[in-house]
Formats: structure tokens, sequence, C-alpha cells
């Protein structure tokens, strides 16, 4: 057996796993296990800005920051975790920075700020400059300084080693199971905590902005051993990704003062948020935009539409809106600016649709980005393990992962950044702390037995099924069904669709039959992963009967407080599956109706 | 469009050599190779090896010789590649399996250039470090590097001998020698100076061409070499 | 793989850098003489008008002396120490490493005595040079 | 030395652009160049041994088949001079020549200056094999 011990084990090393890393490993020996160099880690894609109050370029507070929180999740929000994350917020980026994380600067020298969908001056309800950014690639910048300091540190890493299994013994959790992916063996952890930072799982979906490798592994594992997931039916679609492809096309485009403009040539957001226009929050554009398809407003009827970032188009419709610059100086953009700012944007769409966003509009559709729901835990990482916020002694998470509830219903955009760090500290000092309070427990028996049964049975087909051939078709039901818009039947429809799927599953054949290496066989184990939560994803939108933010049902188009002001869990208990529910905590913020 | 890949396999469980494998598959036009490499694993030959995360071109996952030329496989199109195309592992890591390579001494030479800021003062209490818009722009290229090792891999004198440092570690070098926050300049101009240091550069530009971020290396790599002989950034 | 095994950088030595300068700046004066030299010689003269007379006709100023010598030297060293680069380069193994270059630097050594010896003991009366001098008095 | 061999064989194979070729033919120009240096020294040496072995080696240098290998180091030392000038410029003033931009536009301006210069010189060398002397100071001269 290939054993390691350590205090704790944290699984990932996005922007969540390193943070935690980096304040657990002061007074904790500390593993940290990545099924990609961390580098590579989808907090790399990350392009607009990370969220906080700082008041550089205007007045700003962090109290405005939690209500747009509150109201951006569609007051499913816990509001204690919000108050808690915006408050950390400004302190933390002020810490990123003094990491060395390259923030692009004021002309007083101090960080750089931009405007972002849902974020407002609460006077005004205008649109504030709150998200601190690094060009168009801040997540970029904070996995490179994260992991910059984590070498500093010499924390450990583990790279490419996948989280199969999570040992539990006398009630709380004593380690981890790990496939080694070059050598095809499995490798025991034992340790007092494990920290769950892997991040979303948008490749349930055909057209998504999320990485290969975002399969979502640890919530599904959680599920299979009997722990519940929080608020499964709340996944995001953020409004501009790349026509077919689903590459994501920062909101920061339109903070900079990009417009969607549909067939018809027109502004249509002026229809659905007057006042904030195009940087409403991402559920309502991403309705408006399916709401323009259907219509046929579509560009040449077709299901997309444009945004655009041409200097003479944008200047035309600041100049409408009256935007001024701090000073009062009417803001403009030019070409330069674009190129300077979003670079990255303007290369994608350069390279993959050959499209130069200075003369052209960009060809977009809305495209499968974040999950809100995940593993529920309290406001210091620790997981829940029912809607009695009990807690599994040794269990932390945090992350795309994790479910405190800062983003509720909707996530406003930034605030993922946010709540990796915040709550990656939080849950990285906390789990140091349980470290020193307790002993190592005992190593289950066969530590390895689940995780080799799983590999056994994957690989116990001679011939079948290719596990892509399953995998499209759940992408694409989860597209069709699962997606903007969702009703009775599309959503019945698609359960039976992915339970049979599921049936299929048994019949997946693996065609690498190597032990190094072997992406073949992993790819497999992911979809088993993805079919899992593609399941619950579906049974917990049936279930809620009411439509609040990222979830919009047809056939209940309000927003139900009386009933649905609830967190749902969902677990699995065999072929079955139980549902609980757990209040959200308000604040200072009664829910209001949401209009931008 | 129907394409024929040509690639270089190696299965270290069955083979002793490197060896050329063709596979025929159909592509539109817009596809990435990735997609290509992707529906051959997928529906042909699972035992292919790759890696890939982020599929478009910012994770660094996907670096190989494509037609000859480093490239991301995930950040180039099918209908500029022709009919026929060339896949290789990259060139002067050891080959794992197919085009996986060892990216430990990469990473290696990247940890020994110190890739954090390095700056003892006590940072003020409750706002950032100041800097200028001018001293932000003076190391923002070479911000941009995802560590995909294309540069490295394509560099001569890297091949050659694999001592050298590489160009991507110069990049991140480069990124705090340039950062006015960084205090530790020389400490980092005397690890560019060793003689597997910025010397061992010749300026072939194999690196610059294949940056899939387009980023200025030889310039980098110059401004260094510069900063050493000058004793110091200033000026 | 024990070529890249190498974790550790910044062991001081500055000869890397000078004599990466100093590539730079013979090249530089190559540029010149190397040059020139080649176009006199191919261009104005014709290499085949070249003989032992034309030769030798030549050190009888002292500025050609000069002219030849500082050839000489700067292609030797210019040269001399690419070929160690090249060395460096290719040959791994530290033993060949080693003794390629210690027979490369003798070499150098022995011909830029015997380059250096011809230019300025050549006796165009006599012809001979300082070493076929004492070469006759050992062979006495 | 397997290494060697394979790394140039890298080198070979890999679609690099002019930086690259550049890189190969700088290189070999150098050590070509060396090599014939070693020779040179060497020949002159003999001038101070005798006039009959120096006149050996001027034969074989005159002799038509050396002629192709003069021409060879006349390109390279020419190639050499001018790419070493470009070099000299990318290190010296990164921030000026250092992009792919310059670097095109130096390649051809070097490639241009070799043959440039290295044309004619061609031509006054391989001349006599034919019977015409085309060196300056004769035309001049003469
Ligand atoms: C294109 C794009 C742009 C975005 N832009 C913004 C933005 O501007 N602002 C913002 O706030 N948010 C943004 N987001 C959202 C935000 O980037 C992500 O939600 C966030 O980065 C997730 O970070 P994480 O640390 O939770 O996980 P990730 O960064 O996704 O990391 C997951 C880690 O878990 C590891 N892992 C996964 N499964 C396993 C396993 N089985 N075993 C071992 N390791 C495993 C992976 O290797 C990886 O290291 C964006 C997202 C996308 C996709
Ligand atoms: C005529 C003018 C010359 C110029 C401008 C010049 C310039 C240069 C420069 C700048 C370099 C460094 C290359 C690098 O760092 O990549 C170099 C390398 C070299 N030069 Fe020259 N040089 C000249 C003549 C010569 C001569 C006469 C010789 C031989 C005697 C020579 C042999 C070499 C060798 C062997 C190298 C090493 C090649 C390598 O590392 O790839 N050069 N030259
Ligand atoms: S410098 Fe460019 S090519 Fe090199 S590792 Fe970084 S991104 Fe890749
Ligand atoms: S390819 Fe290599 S030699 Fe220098 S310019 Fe790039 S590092
Ligand atoms: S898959 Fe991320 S760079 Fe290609």
């Amino acid at each position: 057996m290939n054993y390691h011990k350590f205090d704790a084990v944290i699984i990932g090393a996005g922007g969540a796993g390193l943070m935690a890393a980096l304040y657990a490993s002061k007074n904790a020996n500390v593993a940290v296990v990545s099924k990609l160099y961390p580098t590579r880690s989808h907090t790399g894609a990350a392009q607009g800005g990370i969220g906080a109050a700082l008041g550089n370029l205007e007045e700003d507070h962090w109290e405005w920051h939690a209500f747009d929180t509150v109201k951006g999740g569609d007051y499913l929000v816990d509001q204690d975790a919000a108050d808690i994350m915006c408050r950390d917020a400004v302190g933390i980026v002020l810490e990123l920075e003094h990491m060395g994380l390259p923030f692009d600067r004021t002309p007083d020298g101090k960080i750089s700020q931009r405007p972002f969908g849902g974020h407002t001056n609460n006077n005004t309800k205008q649109p504030v400059r709150r998200a601190a950014h690094a060009a168009d690639r801040t997540g970029h910048m904070i996995l490179q300084t994260l992991y910059q300091q984590c070498i500093k540190q010499d924390v450990q890493f583990f790279d490419e080693f996948q989280f199969m299994d999570l040992l539990i013994s006398e009630g709380r959790v004593a380690g981890i199971v790990a496939y080694h992916i070059d050598s095809g063996e499995l490798h025991v952890f034992h340790s007092k905590a494990v920290f769950f930072a892997t991040g979303g799982w948008g490749r349930l979906w055909n057209i998504t902005s999320n990485a290969h490798s975002l399969t979502g592994d640890a919530p599904a594992v959680l599920l299979r051993k009997g722990y519940p997931l929080e608020d499964m039916e709340f996944f995001q679609f953020h409004p501009t990704g790349i026509y077919k492809m689903g590459i994501l096309i920062t909101e920061g485009v339109r903070g900079e003062g990009g417009v969607l403009i549909n067939g018809k040539g027109e502004r249509f957001m002026l229809k659905y948020a007057p006042t904030i226009k195009d940087l409403a929050s991402r559920d309502v554009i991403s309705r408006a935009i399916y709401l323009e398809i259907a219509e046929g407003r579509g560009i040449n009827g077709q299901d997309y539409v444009y945004l655009d970032v041409r200097p003479e188009v944008v200047n035309k419709y600041l100049a409408e809106d009256g935007k001024t610059n701090p000073d009062g100086s009417p803001r403009t953009i030019s070409a330069a600016d674009i190129e300077k700012k979003l670079p990255d944007i303007a290369d994608f769409c350069r390279t993959y649709l050959g499209v130069d966003p200075i003369t052209q509009p960009m060809p977009i559709q809305p495209t499968a980005h974040y999950a809100m729901g995940g593993i529920p835990t309290d406001v210091d990482g620790r997981i829940l393990v029912d809607a009695a916020n009990t807690p599994l002694p040794g269990g932390f998470a945090a992350g795309e992962v994790a479910c405190v509830s800062v983003h509720g219903a909707n996530r406003l955009g930034t605030n993922s950044l946010v709540d990796l760090v915040v709550f990656g500290k939080r849950g990285g000092i906390a789990m140091a702390e349980y470290c020193n309070q307790v002993e190592l427990p005992p190593l289950p028996e066969n530590p390895e037995a689940y995780a080799q049964a799983e590999l056994a049975s994957l690989m116990a087909n001679p011939q079948g099924i290719p596990a892509a051939k399953l995998r499209k078709a759940m992408q694409e039901v989860m597209m069709m069904n699962v997606g903007v818009f969702r009703t009775d039947q599309l959503l019945t429809e698609a359960l039976e669709r992915v339970r049979e799927l599921k049936k299929q599953f048994a019949h997946v054949y693996v065609s690498d039959r190597g032990k190094r290496f072997n992406t073949d066989l992993l790819e497999a184990w992911e979809l088993k992963n993805m079919l899992e939560l593609a399941e619950v994803t579906t049974l917990a939108a049936l279930n809620r009967t009411e439509s609040r933010g990222g979830h919009a049902r047809d056939d209940y188009p309000q927003r139900d407080d009386v009933n649905w002001l609830k967190h749902s869990f969902i677990w699995q208990e065999g072929d079955n599956f139980r549902f609980d529910y757990k209040p959200v905590t308000i604040g200072r913020y009664q829910p209001q109706a949401r209009v931008y | 469009m129907r394409v024929t890949l040509r690639i270089k396999r190696f299965n270290p469980e069955r083979d002793e050599k490197q060896h050329w494998e063709e596979h025929e598959v159909d592509v539109e036009p817009n596809d990435q190779l990735l997609d290509a490499l992707n529906k051959v694993k997928w529906y042909d030959d699972g035992s292919l090896t790759y890696r890939r995360s982020c599929a478009h071109g910012v994770c660094g996952s996907d670096a190989m010789v494509v037609n000859g030329r480093n490239r991301l496989a995930c950040k180039v199109l099918m209908k500029d590649l022709g009919k026929k195309v060339t896949v290789e592992p990259i060139r002067g890591l050891p080959v794992i399996k197919d085009m996986v390579v060892d990216m430990e001494p990469f990473f290696a030479r990247y940890r020994a250039v110190k890739p954090y800021l390095i700056n003892d003062n006590e940072p003020p209490a409750d706002r950032e470090r100041l800097q200028s818009i001018e001293d932000r722009e003076r190391f923002d290229d070479t911000t941009k590097c995802i560590l995909c090792a294309c540069c490295t891999t394509s560099c001569p004198s890297f091949w050659a001998n694999g001592e050298y440092v590489g160009p991507a570690a110069i990049v991140q070098a480069h990124r705090f020698i340039f950062d006015s926050r960084d205090m530790a300049v020389h400490e980092r101009l005397e690890i560019m100076n060793d003689t597997m240091g910025v010397w061992r550069c010749r300026t072939v530009f194999n690196c610059v061409e294949c940056c899939p971020r387009e980023i200025d290396i030889t310039r980098a790599i110059g401004e260094v070499k510069k900063a050493i002989l000058n004793g110091g950034v200033g000026g | 793989m024990s070529a890249i095994s190498r974790l550790k950088y910044g062991s001081p030595n500055r000869f890397e850098a000078f004599s990466w300068y100093f590539m730079r700046v013979s090249g530089a004066v190559l540029l010149l003489v190397a040059v020139l030299h080649l176009l006199i010689m191919h261009v104005w003269y014709g290499v085949d008008a070249i003989d032992y007379r034309f030769v030798v006709g030549r050190w009888a100023s002292p500025l050609v002396q000069v002219y030849d010598l500082a050839l000489l030297l700067f292609a030797i060293t210019h040269g001399v120490n690419g070929t160690r680069w090249v060395i460096d380069d290719y040959i791994h193994s530290r033993g060949w490493n080693l003794t390629l270059k210690a027979a490369l630097y003798v070499l150098t050594v022995i011909f830029i005595l015997m380059g250096a010896t011809v230019i300025f003991t050549f006796d165009p009366d006599t012809s001979t040079t300082a070493l076929n001098t004492v070469a006759a008095v050992f062979a006495r | 030395m397997a290494s060697a061999v394979a790394s140039i064989w890298q080198g070979i194979t890999y679609r690099g652009k002019d930086g690259h070729y550049a890189w190969m033919l700088h290189r070999a120009g150098g050590l070509g160049i060396v090599l014939f240096l070693f020779l040179h020294i060497l020949d002159i040496f003999l001038v101070g041994v005798g006039e009959e072995i120096f006149e050996f080696f001027l034969f074989i240098y005159h002799s038509a088949p050396a002629k192709v290998f003069v021409m060879a180091l006349l390109f390279g030392v020419f190639f050499h001079a001018f790419n070493g000038v470009r070099i000299i410029l990318v290190d010296f003033w990164p921030e000026k020549f250092s992009n792919l931009k310059m670097q095109r536009t130096l390649f051809r301006i070097v490639v241009v200056m070799t043959l440039l210069f290295f044309i004619p010189t061609a031509i006054i060398t391989v001349a006599p094999i034919f019977g015409v002397d085309l060196a300056l100071s004769q035309l001049v001269g003469g």
C-alpha cells in the first residue's frame, strides 16, 4: 500500500485549495492533492475581476456589496455568510496585493476597479466600480500568486493524483484514497482532516465555459457515500459564451461598455433591465437572450445574439447613457483601450471565431458556467451533514464545490473569486485548528477497497459502449432540458433520459487496458460522477416549483417566498433520493421583488 | 472535412520505441486540434493519451509538436493545419506516454528561480502597496505566462543542454525582477547569471514564435541580460 | 534524465557573462577586421594571386603585422570561446567535456604562439622564423 | 554523444522559423571558420618552414574542388558576420530589436547583405578556374 500521513489533505489546487493550503500549512502538516498541475486549475480561466468594496475610484461600502450579493442571489443567500464574505473581501484583496498579485493600477497607484454585472451604488442604483482586476486574467493572476506563495512556504503537492474516496472511521474523517495517474496506483493519505476544493461540474452541459476536468468527482463521491448536497438546482448560465463553443466572454466586456444586440439591431436589455441594462445580473440577461431568440430575434433568426464592443457603438451608448469618468468628463473607449483591458478576449475571438472585436460584433449564447450549490458548509468551511447544521468532524470544503451559501440562487460576477479566497482562508484556518485539537483517527480496514472496486468495475467490461457516447447524450439532454428555462415536462424527460444513461453506464467499456496514464479509465469514472450529479440536479430542479435566480421554471414563473425561501438538501439512499430543507438566514435585507 | 492525424505514439507498457500511427477523423474546419484528438480518443482508440483541461488556451496543458512546431492543441484550428497533420510530444522532456511528457524537470526550473514576490518590509496596514501605472506596465507581458512549456521545449539551447534554465523560467524571473515591489533583484540576477542561466539563450526566437500567450520572451530575456550587465534594473 | 536533473542555479560565476559580452565585442571588431581581410584577399587581390612571395612581402609593413595579430587574437579567442559553448551544449559527460575543452585550450595556446611567431619573427631575407632558427640550433 | 546527435536531429526536424535557421547556420558557420582558422594558421606557419611546403598548400587551395569549400566558407563567414550583427542588436537593445517584427526585418537584411557580399566574392573566386581574373586590383590596376 502506498501510504502517506499528514495532518490534513487538501483536494484541489485552484484558488480555494491554494488559499486553504497557505493558511492551513502555517499550523499543520498539509498535503495538496490535485488531478491537474495546480497552475492548470480552472481558477486560471477567470477573467473579469474580484469584487471588493475598496472604493478606490468612487464611493463604495462592503454593505452595498453584501446587499448586491443578496439581491443578485434572489434572496436565497445566507446573509450572515454574505456579510462575512463582503467584509473580509476588502482585507483579502489587499492581502493578495501584498502577496504580489499584479493588479491593474489607478493613476494614483491604487488597485484599479471596473464595473461588473449586478454591482451597484445602493443609493443611485447605478453600476459601481468594484471589480479589482488584472487585465482580463484576474483569475490567472490569483492562481499564479497563490501557487507562488505556496512554493515559498514549501507546501507539499501531489500533482496528478485523482481523489477517489473519502475515508471515515469512528464517525470522523480519516483521510482519502487517490489514484496516481502516472503509475495507475492507489495511494492512501491518512489524515485528521480533508478539505474539498475541487471546483465545479460545468461539463454536465454541452455548451460550457468549464474545463474538461470539471466533472464534480468529489460531490458525487460524497453523495454515493451518503452525504447531502445543497441547492443543486441552481446552476448559472453565463449570458455571453462564444457561440457553439461556450468559451466565456467576460462580463468585463460589458463593464467596459459593451452592449447586447439582437437580430433587429436593438439593444434589447433596455427592455428587461431599464436601469442597469447590460449589467443586470446573469440570470436576467441569459433569460432575456433566450426570450429574444425564442421570439425570432436572434441574429438571422438563429440561436445567438451579438455582444458588441466596437468603440463607435460603445461610445454612442455611453454618451446616450450620460456615463462619465471620475473627473466628470464623458466616458469613452478606444480600440487601444480594448486591446489593453481585454487582450485575452480579443485573442479568443480572433483565434476561435476569426472575429475581430474591434471591428465586428461577437456572436454569443448563454453557456453553462457556475454551480451555486454543492457540498453544504458553514462559514468556516466545515462540511454539514444535514439541514440542522451538524458538521462532519474533519470534513471541510470551500470554493465552487461548496455551498456556504453566499451565492444563493444566482452568483454575481466577481463573487466566486471572493468566495474562494475568503472561505478558502477561513476554512484553512479552521482546519488547522481542528487538526491541533484531535488525534489521528485509525485507518478503516482495507482503506483502498472502495476505490479498487470502482476501478475494477470500470475495467470489467471487455467490450461495450464508449463513455464518450453516453457523455455526449447526457450533455445534450442537460443543455436542452435542464438549461436556462425549465418545465415539469422538460425535466421529467431529462430525468428519464439520465436514468437510462445511468443504466447503460453498466456497459461502459474502457479501451485502454493499461495502468499508466490511463485517462480513458478516468474519463469513464468521471462520467459516472457526472451522471450522478445530472440526476440530482434534475431532481432538485423538478422539486423546486418556483422561479428564482438561475432556476427559471416556465410553469412556475414567480418567485415563491412563502414556500421556497429555503435551501434544499438532497441525499441519495440506494436508488432513492430524499430531500430536506434549511431556512435561509435573513439579516438586514428582507426579500423584495428583484428589478434592475 | 476528413483529415489524417499522424501521431507519434508511445505506450510504456507495450512499446520499446516511439512509432507513428495514423488515424482518420471527420472534423469541422473550425474544430480545434484538441477536438480532433478527442474524437480519436473517444470513438477510436481510448489509449491515445494527452493532457488537456480548459480547452481554450489558458491552462497550458496540451502543448505538443503540431506539424513540426510547438502549439497548444486547443489553440490551433483544423482548417489551418491541412489534410495531414502530424502530432508529436514536445521535445527535450522524457516521454511518459504518447503526448504526455514528464513535466517535473520543467517545474523544477520554474521553482529554482524563486517565483514569488520577495519583500520583507511590512506592507501598509490597510491599503495596497502603491505602484504607478508605468511601473505596473513594466512587467505586464511576463505575467501572462501559463507555464505550458511550449517555449522551453522549442528552444534548441534547451534541447542541446537540458541544464539550461530555459525561457519559461526566465520569463518568470523577469516578472519579479521588473516588479517595483520586489526587493530581491540582486539575488534574482545572480540566479540568472548562472552558466546555465540567461547566457545560454542564443536569441533563436523559437520560443516567441510558439508562445501561445504571445509573450515577447526574447525581449524579456534580453532585458534580464542587460540588467545583469548593468548590475540592476535602475534607469 | 541526468542531463536535466540540475535544480540549483546562481553559483557565482562571472565568467559566463564576461564571455558572452566578449563574444559580442570581439564579433564587432571581427566584423571590421575579418571581413576586411577577406575582401582584401579575395576581392582586391584574388586568392590565386597569393603565393609565397606575396605572403612574405606583406609582413614587411608593421601595420600589417599589427593588423594580422589583431585578426589572429580576436578570431581565435572568439572562435575558441564559441567552440567551448558548443562543447558545453552537446558534450554532457563530464569527463569528455573537460577533456575536449582542455585539448581545445592547449591547441589555442599552441596556435596563437605559432601565428604570432610567424608574423613577428619572420625574416623575409633569410626566410626563417625564430622557431626554425631554434630548431636549427637543436638539429645541430 | 547519443543525446548530442538526438538534439541536433531535433534541431533539424523542428519547423522553426528564421531565427531557428539563422542559429543553425550561425553555429555551423562559426565552427567551420574555427576549423579553417586553425588550418590557416598552420599553413601560414609553414611559411616559416619553407617555400615548397607552403606552395603545396596553396596548390591545394587553388585547385577547383577546394574552391567549393572555400565558397561554403565565404558564405559562412559573411552570414556569420552579418547575423552576428543582428544578434548584437537584439541583445544590446532588446527594447527596440527583440520582437518578432524587428527580428524578421533584421533577418531579411542579414540575408540580403550576405548575398550582396557573397555573390561578387564568389564570382571573383571561381573566375580563375575559367581562366578569367576578376580581382579588383587587376581590373583597376590593369
Ligand atoms: C471562464 C470562466 C471565467 C470566470 N470568471 C470569473 C470572474 O471573473 N470572477 C469570478 O469571481 N469568478 C469567475 N469565474 C468562476 C470562478 O473562476 C470559479 O468558480 C473558481 O475559480 C473555482 O475555483 P475553485 O478553487 O473552487 O476550483 P478550480 O479552480 O476549478 O480548481 C479545482 C481543483 O480541483 C482539482 N480537482 C478536481 N477534481 C479532482 C479530483 N477528483 N481529484 C483531485 N483533484 C481534483 C483540480 O485539479 C483543480 O486543481 C469564472 C469561471 C470560468 C469558467
Ligand atoms: C566577422 C565577424 C563576426 C561577428 C560579427 C561574429 C559574431 C558572433 C556573435 C555575436 C556570436 C555569439 C552568438 C550567440 O551568442 O548566439 C558568435 C558566435 C560564434 N562565432 Fe562569431 N563572429 C564573427 C566572426 C567569427 C569568426 C572569424 C569565427 C571563427 C574563428 C567565429 C566563430 C564563432 C563561433 C564558433 C561561435 C559560437 C557559435 C554558437 O555558439 O552557436 N566568429 N559570433
Ligand atoms: S512563456 Fe509562453 S510558451 Fe513559455 S511557458 Fe509561458 S506561456 Fe508557455
Ligand atoms: S528559443 Fe531559446 S535561445 Fe533564446 S530566444 Fe528563445 S530562449
Ligand atoms: S487545454 Fe488548456 S491550454 Fe489547451
